[in-house]
C-alpha cells in the first residue's frame, strides 16, 4: 500500500521552477517526489548517525543523574555526579542539538528549494570540525580534566583542550550554517523556484540567523577564556563571562526552538496535510523569533551584581514578550492547520473530533503534537513566569530552572526531532524500521518520563532544592541544613520520570540505530506508510 | 486522484479561502492562556510572603 | 520579510545592541567599593 | 503547504479566529510587559544588581572587622555577628562556608554585602528560597529586611568545586 503522504512532484513544490543539480547528483523521492540532493543526502545522513550517538552518551549520562539526585539511590560519588553532568550538558544540549540541527539546515534548503547544496567541501569542513570538537570536549570531561559543568563558570578553570573543543564545535556548526546560507544563495541565484521561500525554509533561516549570533557569542567568550586556561591571559571578569556565556547559551536554546516549530509545521504537513492558514502571521511570527527571542537571555542574569534593573526589565519584557507574542501565535497558527486539514477530511463532530480522529498511532503526529502540548502549556508557561526579573529571586539555580529546560529543549525540541527521525529514516536512509509497534509507542515512554521528571523537579525547586547539586542532606556541612520529606518524595518522583524518560530514549535509539544499519532497503518504491 | 491533481485543488483552495473555523483550537490556546495566568500570578504572590529586598 | 540577509544582519544587530553591548556597558561602569 | 512554495498573494491581513487570538495574545504580552516595572516601584522585593567592584582580599579583611567589632557569640566554631539596626552587615563567600554567621532583628533592614573569596557562589537563603549570585570581584548589596523570625540556613547553589554540597551558612532574625 504506497502511502498517500499529501505531498507533491518538484514541479508543485517548487513553483515550476527547474533544479540547479550537477548530472548523477539528484534522485526523486519515491514516496514524496521531492528532489533530492545525493551530497546532501549523504551529509544528512552522517550528521544525523553522529547526533544519535552523542544522544545516547548524553542518555547514559542522564540516567547515572537521575539515579544520583533520587535519594534513596544516591548512585554516583559526588566526583563522579559532577563530571557525568558536565558531560550530559553539553552531549545534550549542544553535540545531539547541533548535529542535528545541521541535517534539518540541509534538507531544508536543497529538498524544498530544489536546489544542490552549495558545496561538499565546505560541508566537510563543518562536520569535521563539529566530531573533533566533541569528541576533544568528552574525552576532557571523562578523564576528570574539565570538571567545570557545561557553563564552566570562570574562575572555574578546565582544561585548555576543553575550551578549543567548544570553538571547535561552535566554528563547525558556523561553517555548516554558511553552508546552509550559501545554497540559499546558489538556489535564489539559479532561481530553482519563483516566489518566497516555503515556511519551514523560512523557520529554518530564522534558526540559522539566530544561530550565527549565538556562535558569534561563543567565539567571544571561549577564545579568551581558552587563553586564560593556558595562563596568557590574567584573569577574566566573573560577570562579563557570564553575561556573554549566555549570549551563547541561551541563544542556543532559541535556535532549537526556531527549528523546532519548523519541524511542526514540517510534521503538520506530512502527517495530516496541514497548510498554514495565514502564511504571512506565522512568518511575522518567525521574523519576531529573529529580532527578540535573544534578548531573553538576560533572564540568566536577573539576580546578578553589576547590571542593574532597567537592563533586566528591559531584556525581559517590552521586546522580548514581542518574541513571547511569536510563540502564542505559533500556538495557535500549528494547532489551527491541523483542525482545518482534518475538519477538510470530514472530522467535524465536536470540538475535538478532529483532534481525537488524528492519527495518534503515527510516531510522527503523536510526537510533534506532544511536543507542541509540552513546549506549550509547560515550557513557554514556566519560562516566561521564571524569566520575570522578581520572580526569578525565588527560582534562580533552583530546580524549578530544570524543571524548565527538561519541557523546553527534552519534551519538546528533542521529542519533535524524533517525531522527525521517523520519517528521516524511511525517506533519506531508504531503510524501514523493525518492531513498527514499538516505534508507535515510543514518543509515549518518552514523553510521559519526561513530563513526570520535569514536574517533580519543579515542585522539588519550589522548596528550594538547588539544581546542580550532590546532596541536599548536606552530611557533613559545618553548619547543618535540609529540606522537609516532601521535597525527597519530589525528587524521588524525578528519579522515577528521569528511568521511564531513559527506557523511551533506549527504545528510540535501538529502533533508529538498527533501521539503519540493518533496516530493509525500500530504495524504488514508497516507504510504508505509519 | 493522483497526488498531483489532489495537491492542485488544494492550491486552488487556498485562493479561495474562506473563512477557517477552528473552536478546537481557540479552545486548546483560551486553556493556556487561562493557565498561564494562573500560573503567573501564584508565583507574584509566592514573591510577595518573601523578605522585603532591593 | 522575504531577504535573508536583511533578517540576518537585524538578527545580529538587535540582540547585540539590547543584550551585549549594554550589558558590558553596565559591568564596566560599576563603581568601586567603598565597604561602609 | 508548508513546505510548499505558497501562493503569490500570501501577504495578507490575519482574519477570524487568527485575529482575535494575535490580539488576546497582545494583550497578555502588555500585561506581562507592565507588571515587572510596577513590582519594581510598588514591590517589596527586587534585585536592582547593585554593586560595587572590590578586591577579593580586601573584601575579606572588612568581613574580619566587621566579625570583631559585632561578634556577639559562636555556634560551633564559627562566629555569631549582629549588625546595627538599618547598618551594614558583611557575608563572604569561599569555598565551602558562608561566613559569618549573621543575627538580626525582625522588621529592621540592613545593607548585606556579598561578595566571594573564590569562585562563583549561589546565595540560597531557605526556607524562604530566596536566591542572588555572589560573584569575585564584586561587592553584591542586598537592602534585606527581614519579615519572619527564627534561625534560616544559607546554602549554596552554584557549582563552587568538590565540596559545593558542604558549604553552608545560618541567618538567626530575632522577632
Amino acid at each position: 500500500m504506497s502511502t498517500t503522504l499529501p505531498l507533491s512532484g518538484a514541479a508543485e513544490a517548487t513553483g515550476f521552477a527547474t533544479g540547479n543539480h550537477r548530472p548523477g547528483e539528484l534522485r526523486s523521492c519515491d514516496t514524496t517526489g521531492l528532489p533530492v540532493c545525493l551530497n546532501a543526502q549523504w551529509f544528512i545522513r552522517i550528521n544525523a548517525v553522529m547526533a544519535v550517538v552523542f544522544l545516547l552518551v548524553g542518555g547514559i549520562a542522564s540516567i547515572l543523574l537521575a539515579l544520583t539526585r533520587a535519594p534513596t539511590i544516591h548512585l554516583l560519588s559526588a566526583e563522579w555526579y559532577y563530571r557525568v553532568l558536565t558531560l550530559h550538558g553539553l552531549n545534550m544540549l549542544i553535540f545531539w542539538i547541533l548535529f542535528l540541527e545541521v541535517a534539518i539546515l540541509y534538507f531544508t534548503a536543497t529538498s524544498l528549494l530544489n536546489s544542490r547544496l552549495a558545496s561538499k567541501g565546505v560541508a566537510w569542513a563543518s562536520f569535521g570540525q563539529m566530531l573533533v570538537g566533541a569528541l576533544m570536549v568528552n574525552a576532557m570531561i571523562l578523564t576528570g580534566n574539565s570538571d567545570v559543568l557545561m557553563t564552566s563558570y570562570v574562575p572555574l578553570k578546565g582544561h585548555p583542550l576543553f575550551y578549543l573543543g567548544i570553538i571547535l564545535v561552535a566554528t563547525g556548526t558556523l561553517t555548516g550554517v554558511g553552508n546552509f546560507f550559501a545554497t540559499l544563495y546558489v538556489a535564489k541565484r539559479d532561481r530553482t523556484y519563483n516566489g518566497s521561500v516555503p515556511l519551514v525554509v523560512f523557520g529554518a533561516t530564522a534558526a540559522a540567523i539566530i544561530a550565527v549570533v549565538t556562535l558569534l557569542h561563543g567565539a567571544i567568550v571561549m577564545i579568551p577564556t581558552f587563553l586564560w586556561s593556558m595562563g596568557i591571559l590574567e584573569t577574566i571578569d566573573a560577570a562579563w563571562y557570564r553575561l556573554i556565556w549566555w549570549g551563547l547559551g541561551h541563544q542556543s536554546q532559541q535556535v532549537n526552538v526556531c527549528a523546532m516549530v519548523s519541524v511542526w509545521y514540517l510534521l503538520a504537513t506530512i502527517t495530516t496535510g496541514a497548510k498554514p492558514i495565514n502564511q504571512a502571521v506565522c512568518r511575522a511570527a518567525f521574523v519576531l523569533y529573529v529580532l527578540f527571542i535573544n534578548i531573553a537571555s538576560a533572564h540568566h542574569l536577573l539576580v546578578d551584581p553589576g547590571v542593574g534593573a532597567g537592563w533586566k526589565i528591559w531584556n525581559t519584557s517590552y521586546a522580548m514578550y514581542l518574541a513571547v507574542l511569536a510563540s502564542m501565535i505559533h500556538g495557535f497558527t500549528v494547532p489551527a492547520s491541523v483542525e482545518v486539514a482534518m475538519r477538510k477530511k470530514g472530522h467535524t463532530n465536536g470540538l475535538f473530533g478532529w483532534l481525537f480522529a488524528a492519527p495518534w498511532s503515527n510516531p510522527g503526529f503523536s510526537a510533534f503534537f506532544m511536543s507542541l502540548v509540552i513546549f506549550g502549556f509547560l515550557g513557554g508557561i514556566t519560562g516566561v513566569t521564571l524569566g520575570t526579573q522578581q520572580i526569578n529571586i525565588i527560582a534562580h539555580n533552583t530546580l524549578r530552572i530544570p524543571g524548565h529546560f527538561h519541557t523546553t529543549v527534552v519534551g519538546g525540541t528533542t521529542l519533535a526531532f524524533m517525531g522527525l527521525t521517523y520519517y528521516v529514516v524511511p525517506l533519506l536512509f531508504q531503510k524501514e524500521f523493525y518492531a513498527r509497534a514499538l516505534c508507535r509507542i515510543q514518543p509515549y515512554v518518552f514523553a510521559g518520563g519526561v513530563t513526570l521528571m520535569a514536574v517533580a523537579m519543579t515542585f522539588a525547586g519550589s522548596y528550594g532544592v538547588p539544581r546542580r547539586h550532590w546532596d541536599v542532606e548536606f552530611a557533613g556541612a559545618q553548619v547543618s541544613a535540609g529540606f522537609d520529606a516532601s521535597a525527597h518524595l519530589w525528587l524521588g518522583l524525578m528519579g522515577v520520570g528521569g528511568t521511564i524518560a531513559f527506557v523511551g530514549l533506549l527504545m528510540f535509539i535501538l529502533l533508529v540505530v538498527s533501521a539503519v544499519f540493518f533496516g530493509k532497503s525500500n530504495a524504488g518504491r514508497a516507504m510504508t506508510a505509519w | 486522484m493522483s497526488d498531483e491533481k489532489k495537491v492542485a485543488d488544494i492550491i486552488r483552495d487556498e485562493h479561495n479561502a474562506e473563512e477557517h473555523h477552528t473552536p478546537g483550537t481557540m479552545t486548546l490556546v483560551l486553556a493556556l492562556l487561562a493557565s498561564f495566568a494562573v500560573y503567573y500570578f501564584a508565583n507574584w504572590k509566592a514573591l510577595a510572603d518573601t523578605w522585603h529586598v532591593r | 520579510m522575504d531577504n535573508p540577509w536583511l533578517l540576518l544582519a537585524l538578527g545580529v544587530l538587535v540582540p547585540f545592541v539590547s543584550y551585549t553591548a549594554w550589558g558590558w556597558i553596565e559591568i564596566m561602569n560599576v563603581p568601586p567599593a567603598a565597604l561602609p | 503547504m508548508s513546505i510548499h512554495v505558497p501562493a503569490a498573494d500570501w501577504f495578507k491581513a490575519p482574519t477570524g479566529g487568527e485575529r482575535t487570538w494575535i490580539g488576546l495574545a497582545l494583550a497578555w504580552c502588555v500585561v506581562l510587559s507592565v507588571a515587572m516595572p510596577y513590582w519594581h516601584l510598588r514591590g517589596k522585593q527586587n534585585s536592582t544588581g547593585e554593586a560595587y567592584a572590590v578586591e577579593p582580599m580586601k573584601f575579606s579583611e572588612r568581613v574580619e572587622a566587621f566579625v570583631a567589632s559585632n561578634k556577639v557569640g559562636e555556634e560551633n566554631g564559627v562566629p555569631v555577628v549582629q549588625p546595627a539596626p538599618g547598618g551594614d552587615a558583611y557575608l563572604l563567600a569561599q569555598m565551602w562556608r558562608w561566613y559569618p554567621i549573621l543575627k538580626l532583628k525582625q522588621g529592621q533592614s540592613y545593607r548585606v554585602h556579598l561578595s566571594s573569596l573564590d569562585l562563583q557562589h549561589g546565595f540560597s537563603l531557605q526556607p524562604m528560597n530566596m536566591n542572588f549570585q555572589v560573584l569575585p570581584g564584586y561587592d553584591h548589596v542586598l537592602t534585606l529586611t527581614p519579615t519572619s523570625s527564627g534561625s534560616f540556613t544559607i546554602i549554596c547553589n552554584e557549582f563552587c568545586g568538590i565540596g559545593h554540597h558542604l558549604m553552608t551558612g545560618r541567618v538567626i532574625v530575632e522577632p
